[in-house]
């Protein structure tokens, strides 16, 4: 769906701030300063560097990117305003005009340049120099015109720019060296940068030049606060505003907290149960596989577990996913389960498995985990969880050394190439399953430009996974915020803090 | 020695220690006098209660472990058995003083000796910080310790042991007190230093009109230092006398024995005089004598009853072979019954 | 650790009293633990705990591991929960009573092996002096400055967390605390006159060790023993809370603690209760412990 | 005094240089750092090109030589997760750490000794065995679980101070108790043996025969005589304190190395790592060299022999 | 009619390094400095001096309970400072120890049958059963019964527990025992007891002691003959009798002075030493004694005094020459 963002819009879909009228119809008793808790700091304030979500939050707001996504995940114009394909392999970018920098310098075709050669520069080691490999070179047309030419079809590029690309002033960053730069970015977002104690805290201040309009509140910071009930503290204490990712089981106790309030929204990012096929285990035979989508009983674990807090999945998309497509429910059938182990010549009463859950990285991981075990207990089987850390849980799966499930989450997670791509294929380890047949498809569907086609195919293939039980779904990921009454805020479902989006007042 | 007035007086001390295995009697019914300016011996084996004797004196017993349970002690003439401490840490110190067997701990090693010499004055005097500096060089001149300006900068350990034990010396007699009590104060000491530091002893008691009262468990110390002596068995005193009734006229089997086992006393080579078995626990100690079960002339009787201290002419004793000779106390002796 | 507040148990042997009968040894000891009090409510704790720690399986009311969504987060004495229940909906006090078995586990394995290394090392170390020592002293350095959860995170990734990811990593830590206190101990032996008398006697080197320098270690190391399990036990707690634990679902009280820390404002009992179970023990092993060493210390026999 | 001097820092260096080595070797057990950088949809070519810059692919001894040969010049690399230089990294949070450590140290210090004096003077009464209870149960807590029920009563029950953060002096206040509550309990109960121990001696029985008072026996001549091994445990509790705080670190949000150490670990970021491990080792080195003037100072015997 | 030598000593050293305070540079305790003497069969060498003078350094170096720097000990024509650890080790059987402290000397831990019987087991003299037979012996001959073969050390006296340390020596029946200070921690009433058990027991055994003592009263009593130590030197050596009536060395003189009377009537002429025994890490010059010397020569400041012979009487002073 490259284009469909189309060429029209001019202005963004985000609220518009009503700019500084807003601010003298303030309530006297709003806090000078929104402080925002969260869980650990950026690597660096250097854009388009470090993948980690953690950094992107932060400095997304003294960065603006070309493209941003609004609440659907449908893509909408920033610093780009218009952009189409002139070729396979060419993607031309209008630019908006009249944007500066904070520091006073303007934003251009060159500005857009520099950002993405700095991807590309080996030197600079950024971590997303893989997903933009396909770039072949970016050629400045004029001042707001900027060409970006692929050495071969890239359909994603969009995406790209629109989750990965985020704009550093070219000027400043060369005079200073990134050095520097690392800890005085400059760009042309909706904050200026004020003070960074790392592992401390990031303050950040309004630009009342920004080119939406100044923001409604004047003073950000973000608070690192590692451990989850600390950050609870802090907010019930009200040192803190906003944090995220609640814990299911506390969010009765923000909400009947004086001035607390709880926002939920449905995150693109999945979790699911891996069925390990690249182990020689029992889960290489598909009726075991399907067994187990059987025997577990996903609503039970929402409902539960998670109190409700998510979206059901059934397939290898979500709903959010523009890519998605209904697809069969396998629902909760004990019976069935214990016949088609019967079938494979399974006694469920013998099998054991094992399953591997990092601990911590996802909304009730463990506890999900030991849920499942429970269900699958009911028909017999007995499991083994066993909780990792994020680093060796990635290592095991990364390196195969996972035995028969895991679990693990996928975000963002708007498209289907994204998420099939590095899914379901052999060189891909995230999911644990891997096909001959599935391949062969994946390596059809993904060159294809047309639309309508692509969409067959990748429905095509969301159908085949199912039948497969490629997997357990489980559910789009449903993100908790926990927010102060007088702060109007909108989660967003790529889990991202736009400060400029917020405002003070009921 | 007809008026002198008795500047320590102990009845019938009992000292008791409570611990894990019940009540130790370490002191049990222990009458000693001490007069102004004499020189008393108190000999006993080690464990006898010489030390625990002279801890009640002073008030330094350890509490809450031990505890005066019966009799007196007065000193000059005011019963200070059951002083309070505050009372008590006005004399000590100051009236009587102590020094210690061993000169090698009793001094703090992380003070300097004059930080610890000024303390007595400190307490007792409202002597100026120069007039305590003086006062303290003065005195450890007088004990003869060379650089003596120097050496109140030091620390204990850069002394050696007969320094040290003249270092406490000089401490015991800064307040020039009435009554010094020296618990074994050569032992620990080459013979050489040992002598030295009985003659300086002798020297400072002969200036200072000056009572001491000398424990140790070496006659030969006694003959030379004591006028009278002073000998203690088992928490009891079995003999007390002048010093040469003592080494002369023995009536005390135990002394007898004691006197009997010097190597000189005998041929050389030769089987020395022992006394047989060995001093008993003062847990374990029964009903009638404490001696009676190394003694060579026991008698039934010993078993049974503990024998009162008798008063012989010129010296009391504790023992049930003079039960008859009771004769009429000298002075003195009725002091010390 | 606690270490050199042990050094203190390096005993110079002072005779006890000769009793005319000889009373069995442990008559004695129970004697004297009826009389302090801090010594027999640690004695009285561990006591329960131990017997929770064995017997537990038979004495739980509900399977530990049962998860019971519908009754989810019940607080304290609410539908035959004694102490409620946890997220998942299992009956904390059956976890509680089957984790007891892991924490005794936990400590008792941990100073089982952290000893007898930490002992063999110390005694090599201060008996043979020379090359040895400084090896093994300068490894005690090294040990010294390095960081618990960097050794935790290592054997965590080589071999997997759990039970015995603990306890290697705890022996790993602690065993240094036993070579510093045998080292100095055997130092302090090998001076005293017994020894060269052994030495004279001619017996051979290695029957001095085992037979005259280790049977005189057995009073330091059983006291501080039972002073370090009690840090053991905790140290599950940090462990899990660093998220190297026991592995889920087996209830463990340092797993549970760290797993409840989240409600701790939603559920209280989630987090307070295997708090208490920790702090109780550790408590009980502690005052056990410092009996002990009173006992043990002939120093103060007998005051 | 050269003597000396050369000889500890011949110890410190081979300290350094072990610990060094086995932090080389034990981290590459813990796992590769390349999936945790990259992002997971990153090709082989470029998690094997990121080894390859990072020298991964090479023999294990040659990155070891290599590795040694610069730690030796102060260099220890850049960050893998920061690009800042690894070492000055660790050395931006000393003075976190040390605001912490000696914070918590001097608390405990302050309550313990007064504590284990009155103990050891008050043997076996109801203060005595009250305090050691206490120490005890100081000791007995674990302190994730003792960090959020202060954090829980004072900050949002009293909301008396901050839930956690770095900064001023209120913020120091709850972690340092936190730390303290352990070090507490160690101290007294070592000032209290080492007291009893100290009561003992014939010095003690000489003061008091020269009529000095009981409050100053205890806290002029048992005291001075007690510090001395007491600054032993303090010089290896503040080993720890200043790596191993990890916990409250991490409860309070404190900035300090415990913290930053731990997260390179978990983000195996190993050039910030070894600069951390071998800043810990240095500083507990330098510890023990103060400790031993300290000792020196207050240990007259050592001073002048 | 001399009886064959058993042990002679050559040229013994022994120098301690000492690191006291962690500022200092190393310093060395000349603790024993070029002792020779012999010991012949059957006869008891005294050795005395005051504390630190090198006295139980140089009983320990004899029995290589410590290494000696340089010397030779010659003990049944073997230089003992040579021989292999083995060796050593079974050579021990016969030349035997009895120590100071009858506290500290016994293994707390063991029973004294365990105690006796390990000489005889770690030397494989004896089947089991004889051990145990040669031990109750043994402890017979010491005044104990059998009834105290299972008891432990703490159940005893010091008197007791020092009979059972000599039992342990004498149990191998060596040839020499070096018995340092065994009765100065014992009480005055036991000593003699002792004293009487070590007299016994060499008319017994043929036995042949080095008797170190400070007690001169004791070593009077016991000893054949006598060497002097003062800082780690030998400065006199004498037939017992002989030297007690007639020091030669000035400093044996005031050593032998300094003993308390035995009777308050005795009178005896004092040579009283000034100053204090000089520390051994930094001896005197010259003549170690000349600081204290009463009869201090100007040569004596500078140069060591010979070792003068004056027929079975060795004196190291100047004064002899
Ligand atoms: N602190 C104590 N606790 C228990 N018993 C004690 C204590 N101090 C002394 N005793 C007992 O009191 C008895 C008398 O001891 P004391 O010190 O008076 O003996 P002593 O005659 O001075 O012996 P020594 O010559 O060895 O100094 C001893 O048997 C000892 O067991
Ligand atoms: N292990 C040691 N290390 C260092 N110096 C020592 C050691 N043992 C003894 N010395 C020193 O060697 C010298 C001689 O000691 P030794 O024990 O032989 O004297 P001694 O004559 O037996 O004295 P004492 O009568 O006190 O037993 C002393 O100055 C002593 O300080
Ligand atoms: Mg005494
Ligand atoms: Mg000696």
């Amino acid at each position: 769906t490259p284009e469909t963002a189309g060429t029209t819009p001019t202005a963004p879909a985000t609220p518009q701030p009503a700019g500084g009228t807003e601010n003298t119809a303030a309530p006297a008793s709003v806090p000078e300063e929104l402080v925002i808790g969260f869980e650990a700091d950026a690597a660096t304030m250097l854009a388009n560097t470090d993948v980690n979500y953690v950094t992107d939050i932060q400095i997304r707001n003294i960065y603006d990117p070309l493209i941003d996504r609004d609440a659907k995940g449908a893509l909408i114009p920033v610093l780009a305003t218009e952009w189409k394909n002139i070729d396979p392999l060419t993607w031309e970018f209008k630019l908006r005009q009249g944007v500066k920098f904070t520091n006073g310098e303007p934003f251009n075709a060159e500005a857009v340049k520099f950002n993405i050669d700095y991807i590309l520069d080996e030197k600079n080691n950024s971590f997303y120099r893989s997903r933009w490999k396909d770039v072949k070179e970016v050629k400045v047309i004029d001042d707001q015109t900027v060409q970006v030419i692929t050495s071969q079809p890239f359909p994603t590029l969009l995406l790209r720019i629109a989750d990965d690309l985020l704009i550093m002033a070219p000027k400043h960053t060369k005079e200073v060296g990134l050095e520097k730069a690392a800890t005085d970015p400059v760009g042309t977002g909706a904050y200026k940068f004020d003070k960074w104690t790392r592992d401390d805290s990031l303050k950040l201040v309004a630009n009342e030049e920004y080119w939406q309009g100044a923001p409604s509140i004047k003073r950000v910071t973000f608070r690192i606060i590692p451990e989850f009930s600390a950050r609870l503290s802090a907010f019930l204490g009200g040192e803190i505003h906003l944090f995220k990712n609640v814990p299911v089981d506390s969010v009765e106790r923000v909400k009947s907290s004086e001035n607390g309030k709880i926002e939920l929204v449905g995150s693109s990012r999945i979790n699911y149960l891996a069925l390990n096929t690249f182990y020689e285990g029992p889960l290489k035979d598909k009726r075991v596989r399907q067994a187990l989508n059987y025997a577990i009983d996903v609503d039970e674990l929402l409902k539960s577990v998670l109190n409700g807090n998510g979206t059901k999945m059934t397939g290898p998309l979500s709903k959010v996913n523009a890519d998605y497509t209904e697809t069969k429910d396998y629902g909760y059938d004990p019976d069935k389960a214990v016949a088609l182990l019967k079938e494979a010549g399974i006694d469920p009463k013998t099998l054991k498995l094992t399953l591997d859950t990092p601990n911590g990285r996802y909304p009730m991981d463990t506890h999900v985990a030991q849920a499942i075990a429970s269900q699958l207990q009911r028909i017999g089987i007995q499991v083994t969880v066993q909780a990792n850390e994020w680093g060796n849980h990635l290592a095991k799966i990364r390196q195969h050394e996972m035995k028969d499930m895991f679990i693990l989450g996928w975000g963002p997670a708007f498209d289907a190439q994204g998420t099939i791509e590095n899914l379901f294929t052999e060189k891909a380890p995230y999911s644990g399953f891997y096909d001959k047949d599935v391949e062969a498809m994946i390596q059809k569907a993904l060159p294809i430009f047309d639309p309508a086609e692509r969409k067959k195919a990748f429905d095509e293939l969301q159908h085949r996974l199912v039948e497969e039980a490629a997997w357990v779904p489980l559910w789009q990921q449903g993100d908790l915020y926990a927010v102060a009454k007088n702060l109007q805020f909108a989660p967003r479902p790529d889990e991202k803090f736009l400060v400029f989006e917020m405002k003070w007042g009921q | 020695m007809g008026n002198r007035s008795p500047i320590l007086e102990v009845r019938q001390l009992q000292t008791h220690f409570r611990s894990g295995h019940g009540v130790v009697k370490a002191v049990n019914g222990v009458d000693l006098t001490v007069y102004a300016g004499e020189t008393v011996g108190l000999v006993g084996e080690s464990g006898c209660g010489k030390s625990v004797t002279s801890l009640s004196v002073m008030g330094l017993l350890p509490k809450p472990a031990a505890a005066i349970v019966g009799g007196t002690i007065h000193f000059a003439g005011r019963d200070i058995t059951h002083l309070p401490e505050k009372q008590m840490r006005k004399l000590r110190g100051n009236e009587m003083s102590m020094i210690f067997q061993e000169p090698m701990t009793s001094l703090n090693p992380v003070f300097t000796i004059g930080q610890q010499m000024a303390e007595p004055l400190r307490q007792h005097t409202s002597l100026t910080k120069r007039q305590i500096r003086e006062k303290m060089v003065e005195m450890l001149q007088s004990v003869g310790i060379p650089r003596a300006g120097q050496i109140i900068d030091e620390y204990p350990h850069q002394l050696s042991g007969g320094m040290r034990q003249r270092v406490m010396i000089s401490l015991a007699m800064l307040c020039q007190p009435k009554l010094l009590i020296a618990d074994e104060p050569t032992t620990a000491l080459d013979v050489t230093i040992q002598a030295q530091i009985l003659q300086l002893m002798k020297e400072i008691k002969q200036k200072q009109q000056m009572a001491m009262l000398l424990i140790t468990h070496d006659l030969g110390v006694v003959a030379e230092m004591c006028d009278r002596v002073v000998v203690m068995y088992g928490g009891q005193v079995v003999e007390s006398a002048e010093v040469r009734t003592i080494f002369d006229q023995p009536r005390h089997p135990y002394t007898q024995g004691l006197l009997a086992s010097m190597p000189n006393a005998n041929e050389r080579k030769g089987e020395l005089k022992a006394i047989p078995g060995s001093v008993p626990r003062p847990d374990e100690v029964g009903q009638g004598c404490t001696f009676a079960p190394r003694c060579s002339q026991a008698m039934e009787r010993c078993r049974h009853d503990r024998p009162p201290l008798v008063a012989l002419p010129r010296q009391s004793c504790r023992c049930w072979l003079y039960a008859g000779e009771e004769e009429t106390a000298l002075e003195e002796v009725a002091h010390a019954t | 650790m606690n270490q050199s507040t042990l050094t203190e148990a390096a005993v110079n042997p002072r005779p006890a009293p000769l009793s005319r009968k000889r009373e069995p040894a442990w008559r004695t000891y129970m004697r004297r633990l009826v009389k302090s009090p801090t010594g027999l409510a640690g004695f009285l704790i561990i006591f329960v705990v131990v017997i929770l720690g064995i017997f537990g399986p038979w004495l739980a009311p509900y399977d530990p591991n049962q998860a019971e969504f519908a009754k989810k987060l019940l607080p304290p004495l609410t539908d035959g929960h004694l102490l409620g229940t946890d997220q998942l909906g299992r009956d904390i006090f059956s976890r509680l009573i089957h984790g007891t078995s892991v924490s005794l586990i936990i400590g008792s394995c941990t100073v089982l092996f952290a000893g007898l290394i930490g002992t063999i090392l110390g005694v090599v170390a201060g008996y043979f002096r020379g090359w040895a020592d400084i090896i093994i002293m300068r490894i005690v350095d090294v040990k010294l400055s390095f960081p618990f959860i960097l050794l935790v995170l290592v054997i965590n990734a080589v071999i997997g967390a759990g039970l015995q990811n603990i306890i290697i990593s705890l022996v790993f830590a602690g065993w240094i605390v036993y070579a510093r206190v045998v080292r100095s101990e055997v130092l302090a032996l090998r001076e005293k006159e017994f020894i060269l008398s052994c030495v004279a006697t001619g017996v051979p080197r290695w029957e001095i060790i085992v037979k005259h320098i280790v049977p005189n270690l057995f009073t330091p190391i059983i006291v501080l023993s039972s002073l370090q399990i009690a840090t053991y036990i905790i140290a599950e707690a940090s462990i899990s809370f660093l998220g190297f634990g026991v592995q889920p679902p087996q209830p463990a009280w340092g797993n549970m603690l760290s797993e409840g820390k989240d409600y701790i404002f939603s559920a209280w009992w989630l987090i307070t209760f295997p708090g208490v179970a920790i702090v109780m023990t550790a408590l009980g092993v502690n005052l056990f412990g410092d009996w002990l060493r009173d006992v043990l210390d002939p120093e103060l026999k007998g005051h | 005094m050269l003597d000396y001097v050369i000889k500890r820092t011949g110890q410190v260096v081979v300290v350094l240089f072990l610990a060094l080595t086995a932090v080389f070797f034990i981290i590459r057990l813990s796992g590769d750092p390349t999936a945790l950088f990259l992002p997971p949809d990153a090709p082989r070519e470029q998690l094997e090109q990121f080894r390859k810059q990072l020298g991964f692919d090479r023999p294990l001894h040659v990155q070891y030589t290599e590795f040694m040969t610069k730690a030796v010049q102060g260099d220890f690399g850049t960050s893998l997760r920061t690009r800042e230089d690894a070492l000055q990294m660790v050395i931006n949070r000393i003075p976190a750490t040390f605001q912490l450590a000696f914070t918590s140290l001097g608390l405990s210090l302050l309550i313990a000794i007064p504590i284990g004096i009155q103990s050891a003077y008050r043997r076996n009464t109801w203060f005595d065995q009250a305090g050691v209870a206490a120490t005890v149960l100081g000791q007995a807590l674990p302190s994730f679980w003792l960090g959020l029920i202060l954090i829980y009563l004072f900050a949002v029950q009293l909301q008396w101070l901050p839930t956690g953060g770095g900064g001023s002096l209120v913020h120091l206040i709850l972690p340092a108790l936190t730390l303290a509550a352990y070090s507490v309990a160690r101290f007294a109960r070592f000032t209290r043996s080492t007291m009893l121990d100290v009561l003992r001696k014939d010095y003690i029985r000489t003061a008091k025969a020269s009529g000095v008072p009981t409050y100053k026996i205890l806290s002029v001549y048992a005291l001075k005589n007690t510090l001395i091994p007491i600054i032993t445990l303090v010089a290896l509790d503040l080993g720890v304190l200043l790596g191993g705080a990890v916990i409250v670190e991490v409860v309070f949000s404190w900035p300090g190395m415990g913290r930053l150490l731990m997260q390179s670990l978990l983000n195996r970021d190993f050039p910030v790592v070894m600069a951390g491990v071998f800043l810990i080792a240095f500083i507990y080195a330098v510890i023990n060299f103060v400790v031993d003037l300290l000792y020196a100072y207050v240990n007259p015997q050592i001073r002048f022999k | 009619m001399r009886p064959e030598p058993l042990l002679e000593v050559k040229h013994l050293k022994k120098y301690y390094e000492l690191k006291k305070g962690w500022f200092s540079p190393k310093q060395q305790v000349k603790a024993v400095d070029d002792v020779s003497f012999t010991v012949y069969r059957g006869e008891t060498y005294g050795l005395v001096g005051e504390s630190g003078c090198g006295k139980s350094t140089t009983g320990r170096a004899i029995l290589r309970l410590q290494e000696a720097n340089a010397g030779e000990i010659w003990f049944a024509g073997e230089n003992v400072a040579r021989l292999p650890y083995e060796r050593m080790r079974r050579l021990r059987r016969r030349m035997q120890m009895v120590f100071q402290d009858p506290y500290a000397s016994l293994n707390p831990k063991k029973t004294i049958l365990q105690i006796l019987t390990e000489p005889l087991r770690v030397h494989g003299l004896y089947s089991p059963d004889e051990r145990v037979k040669k031990a109750s012996e043994i402890l017979k001959i010491v005044g104990l019964s059998d009834y105290h073969l299972h008891s432990y050390p703490h159940e005893f006296s010091g008197g007791q527990r020092q009979r059972i340390g000599i039992a342990k020596a004498v149990i191998l029946q060596p040839d020499l025992i070096v018995a340092d200070e065994p009765v100065s921690a014992l009480d005055v009433s036991i000593q003699s007891q002792v004293i009487n058990l070590l007299l016994q027991l060499q008319r017994e055994f043929h036995l042949t002691y080095i008797f170190i003592s400070h007690d001169l009263g004791v070593v009077r009593h016991i000893t054949d003959r006598v060497g002097v130590m003062y800082l780690g030197k030998l400065v006199e050596q004498a037939q017992t009798e002989k030297l007690f009536q007639e020091p030669k060395h000035p400093y044996t003189q005031a050593l032998l002075s300094a003993v308390p009377i035995t009777h308050p009537d005795d009178t005896r002429e004092r040579i009283i030493l000034s100053g204090d025994v000089p520390s051994p890490l930094d001896p005197p010059q010259g003549c170690t004694f000349h600081p204290r010397c009463p009869a201090c020569m100007e040569v004596c400041r500078t140069e060591k005094p010979p070792v003068v012979d004056l027929g079975e009487h060795i004196v190291a002073c100047h004064l002899y020459v």
